[in-house]
């Protein structure tokens, strides 16, 4: 029994936890991508570097926060700082959006070339950061770290091994939760999003029924940038901020958005759990679980090694849609 | 002076000119009939009407207030509803919500319109939950007029309504457009089944090539010999 | 020519076509009418290939075909329409026609790198055809168009011209009359009777249009929820009473109030 | 007049965080040599940056072209990552023959390529530190150790020479499992190092790259609470991140007795630069050795830098240290010989090799105390 | 302005702009850019195949440079005898066993059905699975320990580097066939997906399997097709030649370096555009357009949509591949770090649809602008900088951070250039004809 109860802790402290926090991490960036594709129509690869954007500007808050003694107690304050960041990310996305995606529009250019003027984006926001903040590692994490430590749990439960849940992760996962039933609801029932819904469908219907294209347009970037800035704020109290990395997220980003389904909210969720665990649970090494089970296993029971972990989630990726072509939740095509 | 007057409209999409001074009009509780051959510029007047393609000469009068500038989702809240020939349907999004997104504008209750079209178009109500692309060719056509019935426009124009729909429900369109009219709505509508059409037609409109051939009541157009022999199909 | 036996079609929960057997004659002009959703167009689907049957069975001549794709079904003589215009939106009129002919030397590359004569002698053929069959259309003027700037009812004309393009055995016709202007789709009848008459064109057809089936048209089907109702002559299908409650109906109920407005000739 | 220094490090790119550090040292050299006002009568070096984006080859290459065609530099601090480096000492240094000193590339490849002496580096190659990273773990009696190291040539051939030693010092490496750097997360690695187990973990990367993300997602889980650490991980910015969560780290880094290294670290701090962040030593000394060597030769011709680099680096002569360069400067004025120490200590054995001793050093209460030299 | 003034106009404003470069910096460096510029241009008309013709989203382009990167490596570096008495046999037995496994599978396949068939391939791959690891691991560990430092790897062919192009060209097209197999002939974002899986597993790949690449490694000193410049220096002939034209034969060696360079690239680039424009100008070509707009219809008008799908995306994969192998070529080593998807696909992308995609002229344009932006971006960023802090005192903190800050003006530039440029040419610079240019 023991062993077993060891064996459960080791598998949720290696494998489950982490995959939960990663896949929460991934999951609320790829709401911002699948949204902006559901509704614009193409894969905003600008999308990173507007998380990092946003973060940048709710971490300098934050230290000026910090700098003037307000904090959150046991809470990091950058969640205070958080509703500043939202909106420079908003203002930022609105602004790239008049002076670059617009003019798109109005042409009504094929899907690729927003992809390509994404791209443009990209560079820009990405150089802009770095001019601003620069390259380096930043952090911001102030409050407590942990919910339950490792050390707290052995004494508590009297286990050999330990258990930790990081603050951060777990407000990573009720958000992750909460925005996207709201965000599903919001596209679903209420009559801007399902005139969203129409725009993005068909555009010049829209315009017969009395749509306002440019309010469509306005909600969706105000909910993507909104999005991307809690995605790289969270992200970046759990790991921490260096905007070459929050590019690198982009990929599995993606990855996720596309495997749940593109367009899909609830899509985005399942996409990133899919991303995350694929790359835990295969590259984990099961011994010490093992041999908690009473096995004696002389390798490292490794089933692919941690060098693959990335290539092998899109394996998975590629199988899942095999059985699905359409992703987990039914989405539209690319 | 007409309610809804497209005055010596000359256009097209960027290229050569459509529209060479082509002039469409219909009264109020009037229903207006466009026939002619394909490519003619039905479809592009229409367009043209709605705001959905910009004029060279001419202009667009609602009422007494010349509507020529604004923009099609301006000229919707301005009372005015189109059904396009293709693409008509939001694909993607279930019948009702078509429906729903007809009276997008509408602040009010729109629950009784909604149950009206649906007994008009009883097989929309067994659909209402299927996403309209999978529907038949048909039944799309069914919604796409509903969804511009719930707007509850002043003008409604229509471009084939009748397209690939059965002759029953051609027949009960046509009522429902009789009595629509009789509410005092001016109804315009492009139509290839043109002596069914004409035959309830105050007004009928033969374009060619972009400009008006002939223009009479309908009856008289049924009448005339040579529009039957070269357009209505003797 | 072509016979269906007890062929059902579903989509989740819709059963789009629910037992449908018919057999289309060789050399006979078959129509195929019925409401609205009463399965004709996704059994042509089925029919040419597009979709696999949920069960029943399809055959050519004695040769089953069920689940065969398009392009082997049309290597077979087996061509058809689409109800909502399927043209090749960036390929001009003329170039959407020249596609169409099969087993074009220009389609391997090693014929375009090594033996250009080759491939240019057969564009001439190809060009020439399509030129009349533009003509015979009525489209010249927007030849060299792109297709995807066609009216709606041109575009239904490129849908028949390219079944025009090559010799077929039977010829699947989805609705080419919505949307074409009646004087011209009597012309187009004449051109399928004498495809049907000169060429030995096998055709089914479904349509709207009571008129121009009854006159094209023997036998006709007709169909309903996704089942054949009955099939005879254009005149039995007529006066057929459960044909006239589902599809025909009575005519208009309120007559147009005559009104003495008129406008100029 | 002015002469021309090129400075080419991956300023954007995976590096970017620790290239800034580097070429602000190197920048610390020659302003430090410029002040002195000795250097050649009275010219002044001015430094020129390029980007070598530290992974595209093709850029590297162009950017290094620009240097030297356009620019006219006379010499070339640089390239950081091995790969770009390679790439512009075969076609750019050596066919324009312009000598090129890296203070980061360590990879073996480097040591036997077809330089015609126009590379040096004075980082230390892999193979010398495994063995003192070996020694000072042992010292420590601890004999089971798992491995983590980025994954590049660095990471590698660090990871293969210290595996290679511990074992053959008795010891039993559990895993050595690479890391990416710059990736979102790290705990399917840092799950396979604990399940693997090991008294420490051993972490051979980059301190604000993935090697402190292994490090945490260490500490978080609980997987590992002791670590040692090689040269790339050592910097104050790896306390900042960890906090007293790392106590008892042990590690080591190229430094040399006595007050080089110190000297260096007064002098970038004034300069507002942060002395403990990767490779800013190396970077001082390559560009001072630069300037040192342009003053032997007592011209700025390519080749007669080549020439002077050896005798300048090495014994004989008198011994200078960092933030000490106008005395050097000075002697070699005067026809004198100097050898140069630097901030790392450093030591040119032949063309493209350096040999050095390592500070041994352990963090406690959140500071690095340096336990002695190997 | 009708496609043939652009093509004309366009082309020579690239020319003087390399010329400019030549000018004002330098011609070893306006050579060194051109050089990368030809590779680029036969690496973005490959990828408008796949897209421009037949709309296949490939976004996996990396992984096909790589591949051909990789022949580079495997047809060129001599040998490593060691390595290869180490563990060549394990690593042909493994081969074998996996070869075996296929064939026994594929045998038990035909001759089984069902369930069983399924469970019977299932049981065959874990056995193989097993047989091959018996073999492989030991020979891997014994390659890889063999004089680690220097090669611990099987070495190559020792053929010359040229012959790695075509070599290059077949990897990328067996790759691609086998993506194509699984992926194509489904939704866009599936292929898409899948490509971008398969090229990070071919990179993961070359980074680990050091028995072969020499994995993180790297592989440098790829013997060069072309003079080598010191040797060039050291000639007799060369100097003379170089006195006689009055350079001094430093300079002059490495223009004459890259100018034979730039001359081999040429070739392929001129051959491979012939047979492009040739292919897209023909009914070929037509049907791919054809299936480009409307698959359903040209599936129904007798085209084998899959077929020519795995066609033309083995083909535009292929070129890629010739254009990795050449790059490899170039840089005289083999770098799998180097492969990084913005730099490898995502650049490829943007030469493709500035350029103009569905137009071969408009991607090899592309190619060209979009690389020597790339490149030149860097010091006019720089230039910029400089500028914008010209006005400030020397000790003005915003000037120093600037100062500082200069290197990430590239991406900045980079980024608006490529936004002007799309703003004023939307469907790209040299855009697929139009109605108006279709009517003959
Ligand atoms: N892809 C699909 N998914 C779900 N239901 C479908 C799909 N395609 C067709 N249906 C349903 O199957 C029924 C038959 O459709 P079909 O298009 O065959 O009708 P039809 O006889 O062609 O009607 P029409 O004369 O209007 O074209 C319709 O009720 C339609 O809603
Ligand atoms: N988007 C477009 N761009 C360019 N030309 C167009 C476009 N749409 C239509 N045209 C051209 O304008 C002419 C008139 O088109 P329109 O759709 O008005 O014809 P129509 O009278 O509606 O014919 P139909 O009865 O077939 O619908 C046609 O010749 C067509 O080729
Ligand atoms: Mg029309
Ligand atoms: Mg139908």
């Amino acid at each position: 029994m023991e062993g077993f109860l060891n064996a459960l802790v080791v598998f949720a402290n290696f494998v489950f936890i982490p995959g939960l926090a990663y896949g929460a991490q991934l999951a609320l960036g790829a709401l911002g991508v699948t949204l902006v594709f559901g509704i614009l129509r193409f894969s905003n690869f600008a999308h990173g570097d507007l998380m990092a954007f946003g973060t940048m500007i709710t971490i300098l808050v934050t230290w000026w926060l910090i700098g003037m003694g307000v904090t959150l107690g046991p809470l990091p304050t950058a969640l205070l700082a958080l509703p500043v960041g939202i909106i420079g990310a908003v203002a930022m996305a609105l602004l790239i959006d008049r002076l670059v995606f617009r003019f798109y529009r109005k042409q009504k250019s094929a899907g690729i070339v927003f992809v390509m003027a994404s791209v443009g984006v990209m560079f820009v926001l990405n150089g802009i950061v770095r001019l601003i903040i620069g390259p380096n590692d930043q952090r911001f994490a102030d409050g407590e770290r942990f919910l339950v430590t490792v050390r707290g749990f052995r004494e508590y439960t009297g286990l050999a091994e330990g258990l930790a849940i990081r603050l951060p992760v777990a407000i990573t996962v009720i958000v992750a939760v909460i925005v996207v039933v709201a965000l599903f609801w919001f596209l679903q029932y209420s009559r801007t999003g399902k005139a969203m819904r129409a725009y993005s469908d068909n555009e010049d219907l829209a315009l017969l029924s009395g749509i306002n294209p440019d309010k469509v347009v306005m909600v969706t970037w105000i909910i993507a940038a909104a999005l991307a800035t809690i995605a790289g704020v969270l992200y970046g109290l759990d790991k921490s901020f260096r905007p070459f990395t929050y590019f690198q997220l982009l990929l599995p980003i993606f990855a996720a958005a596309i495997v749940g389904g593109i367009g899909q909210p609830l899509g985005a969720i399942a996409g990133g759990f899919v991303v995350a665990f694929s790359e835990v649970t295969l590259t984990y090494a099961y011994k010490r679980v093992l041999e908690y089970l009473g096995f004696q296993p002389e390798g490292l029971v490794q089933l692919l090694s941690t060098e693959y972990k990335f290539a092998i989630s899109f394996v998975i990726l590629v199988l899942v849609l095999l059985i699905r072509p359409t992703g987990i939740f039914k989405g539209r095509v690319l | 002076m007409s309610f809804l007057i497209g005055e010596a409209m000359t256009g097209g999409y960027g290229g050569a000119d459509i529209l060479h001074s082509c002039t469409i009009a219909v009264e109020k509780g009037e229903i207006a009939v466009i026939v002619g051959p394909n490519g003619a510029g039905k479809s592009t007047a229409m367009k043209a009407m709605f705001g959905m393609l910009s004029l060279r000469q001419g202009r667009v009068m609602l009422g007494d207030r010349d509507i020529t500038a604004l923009s099609p989702q301006d000229r919707v809240k301005a009372g005015m509803g189109f059904v396009p020939q293709t693409s008509n349907v939001f694909v993607t999004m279930s019948v009702q919500e078509n429906l729903e997104m007809g009276a997008y504008i509408r602040q009010d209750d729109f629950s009784d319109t909604m149950a009206q079209v649906f007994d008009l178009f009883p097989i929309l109500k067994e659909k209402r939950r299927q996403p309209a692309g999978e529907l038949s060719g048909g039944q799309r056509q069914q919604v796409a007029v509903g969804r511009a019935l719930m707007t509850r426009p002043s003008v409604l124009m229509l471009d084939e309504p009748t397209a690939g729909v059965s002759p029953i429900v051609m027949d009960e369109l046509f009522d429902r457009i009789l009595e629509v009219a009789a509410t005092g709505i001016a109804i315009l509508m492009v139509e290839q089944n043109a002596r069914q059409a004409l035959a309830i037609a105050d007004r009928g409109y033969v374009l060619v090539q972009g400009s008006n051939r002939f223009t009479d009541t309908g009856e008289a157009l049924l009448a005339n010999p040579e529009v039957r022999a070269s357009f209505l199909g003797g | 020519m072509i016979r269906v036996d007890d062929l059902h079609m579903h989509f989740g929960g819709i059963r789009a076509v629910d037992g449908a057997s018919i057999e289309i004659a060789k050399g006979s002009i078959t129509g195929l009418i019925g409401p609205n959703g009463a399965g004709k167009t996704t059994l042509f689907n089925v029919i040419a290939g597009h979709y696999k049957p949920s069960s029943g069975t399809v055959w050519l001549g004695d040769e089953d075909i069920t689940g065969l794709t398009p392009h082997e079904l049309f290597h077979k003589g087996l061509l058809r329409t689409f109800q909502i215009a399927h043209e090749f939106s960036t390929l001009t009129v003329r170039e959407n026609l020249m596609m169409v002919p099969d087993r074009q030397p220009g389609e391997s590359l090693v014929d375009v790198w090594l033996r250009p004569s080759k491939v240019r002698a057969r564009e001439e053929e190809v060009r020439a055809r399509a030129d009349e069959v533009i003509e015979f259309l009525e489209i010249s003027h927007v030849a060299d168009e792109f297709a995807g700037n066609l009216s709606g009812g041109q575009k239904k004309l490129l849908e028949l011209g390219r079944t025009m393009m090559v010799d077929a055995k039977i010829v699947f016709l989805d609705e080419v009359g919505a949307g074409v202007n009646r004087t011209l789709l009597n012309t187009l009848g004449d051109a399928i009777i004498r495809l049907n008459k000169e060429r030995g064109y096998t055709f089914c057809m479904i349509e709207h249009d009571m008129d121009f089936i009854g006159r094209l048209c023997d036998p006709v089907i007709v169909m309903a929820e996704g089942k054949v109702l009955i099939e005879g002559s254009a005149e039995e299908v007529k006066a057929d009473e459960q044909v006239i409650e589902a599809y025909l109906g009575r005519g208009l109920k309120n007559r147009p109030a005559k009104k003495s407005k008129g406008g100029s000739a | 007049q002015e002469v021309k220094v090129g400075i080419i490090l991956g300023f954007t790119g995976p590096l970017e965080s620790i290239t800034p550090g580097m070429g602000g040292s190197a920048e610390l050299a020659l302003k430090e040599v410029n002040d002195s006002g000795l250097f050649l009568d009275g010219q002044t070096l001015v430094p020129v940056r390029a980007d070598s984006t530290c992974i595209d080859n093709a850029a590297a290459t162009a950017a290094a072209e620009r240097l030297v065609t356009t620019e006219n530099v006379a010499a070339i601090m640089g390239a950081d990552c091995s790969g770009v480096t390679i790439g512009i000492v075969n076609n750019v240094a050596v066919p324009n023959g312009v000598v090129m000193v890296s203070p980061s590339a360590t990879s073996p490849a480097l040591t036997d390529i077809e330089d015609n002496d126009y590379f040096f580096r004075t980082a230390p190659s892999d193979a010398r530190q495994g063995e003192v990273l070996t020694e000072v773990i042992r010292s420590y009696d601890i004999d089971s150790v798992a491995v983590s190291y980025t994954n590049n040539d660095y990471g590698k051939g660090f990871s293969d020479s210290f595996v290679a030693a511990f074992e053959a010092a008795g010891g039993t490496v559990t895993i050595a499992a690479p890391h990416d750097d710059g990736k979102g997360d790290y705990s399917a690695e840092v799950g396979a190092l604990a399940a693997a187990g090991g008294d420490v973990l051993v972490v051979l990367g980059y301190v604000d790259q993935g090697g402190v993300g292994i490090i945490r997602s260490a500490v978080d889980t609980g997987a590992f609470d002791r670590f040692a650490l090689g040269d790339g991980m050592y910097g104050q910015s790896l306390i900042d991140a960890m906090g007293d969560s790392i106590e008892g780290t042990i590690g080591v880094i190229p430094g040399a007795e006595g007050e080089g290294s110190a000297k260096f670290a007064e002098a970038a701090k004034a300069a507002g630069l942060d002395p403990t962040s990767s490779y800013t030593g190396e970077s001082y000394d390559a560009a001072a050795l630069i300037a040192l060597a342009m003053q032997k030769a007592g011209s700025t011709d390519r080749t007669a830098i080549r020439d002077a680099m050896l005798e300048v680096a090495n014994a004989p002569g008198e011994q200078i240290i960092a933030a000490d360069l106008a005395k050097g400067l000075q002697i070699l004025k005067d026809g004198g010989d100097i050898d140069y120490v630097g901030a790392t200590n450093v030591e040119l054995i032949g063309p493209g090799e350096a040999a050095g001793t390592y500070r041994e050093y352990i963090i406690e209460n959140g500071e690095f105390k340096t336990v002695q030299y190997r | 302005m009708s496609n043939r003034e652009r093509i004309i106009y366009l082309y020579g404003a690239m020319a003087i702009l390399l010329v400019a470069v030549g000018v004002f910096q330098s011609w070893t460096l306006s050579l060194t850019i051109l050089n990368l510029c030809l590779i680029s241009a036969i690496m973005s008309l490959g990828v408008n195949m796949q897209w421009g013709y037949a709309g296949l989203f490939n976004v996996g382009i990396m992984g096909f440079a790589a591949l051909g990167g990789l022949a580079g490596v495997i047809v060129s570096m001599p040998p490593i005898p060691g390595a290869w008495s180490a563990g060549g046999v394990g690593i042909g037995l493994s081969l074998l066993a996996l070869v075996g496994t296929v064939g026994i599978a594929v045998f038990v396949r035909g001759r089984t059905s069902g369930s069983v068939r399924t469970l019977a391939t299932l049981a065959i791959a874990v056995i193989g699975y097993f047989v091959i690891r018996r073999f492989f691991d030991p020979a891997v560990s014994a390659i890889e320990s063999f004089d680690a430092a220097r090669t611990g790897y099987l070495g190559g062919l020792g053929m010359p580097i040229i012959f790695s192009w075509l070599v290059g060209g077949v990897f990328a097209a067996g790759a691609a066939w086998l993506v194509g197999k699984i992926a194509l002939g489904l939704r866009a974002d599936y292929l898409a997906i899948a490509t971008l899986g398969i090229s990070e597993i071919i990179i993961a790949f070359m980074r680990n399997e050091e028995w072969l690449t020499r994995g993180v490694k790297n592989v440098s000193g790829l013997p060069r097709p072309v003079a080598y410049e010191v040797q060039l220096q050291q000639a007799q002939w060369f100097v003379d030649l170089s006195t006689r034209l009055g350079i001094d034969p430093i300079s002059f060696s490495s223009i004459y370096v890259r100018l034979s360079y730039a001359l081999l690239f040429a070739v392929v680039l001129i051959v491979l555009m012939w047979l492009a424009e040739k292919a897209l100008n023909s009914p070929w070509g037509r049907m791919m357009r054809a299936i480009r707009d409307n698959r359903d219809a040209a599936e129904a008008m007798g085209k084998d949509v899959t077929g020519r799908h795995l066609q033309i995306f083995v083909l535009g994969s292929a070129v890629v591949g010739i254009a990795g192998a050449m790059l490899t070529t170039l840089d005289g080593q083999f770098t799998p770090g180097q492969y990084n998807p913005l730099r490898f696909t995502f650049l490829i992308w943007v030469m493709v649809i500035v350029g103009g995609s569905g137009n071969n002229w408009g991607a090899v344009l592309g190619g060209f602008l979009i690389w020597f932006i790339w490149v030149e971006a860097e010091p006019v960023g720089g230039w910029l900088m400089s500028v914008i802090t010209a006005g400030m005192e020397p000790t003005n903190p915003v000037r120093l951070h600037l100062a500082d800050a200069a290197p990430y003006m590239r991406p900045l530039l980079m980024g608006v250039i490529l936004l002007v440029v799309l703003r004023f040419a939307p469907r790209g610079l040299i855009p697929e004809r139009s109605a108006m240019a279709a009517r003959k």
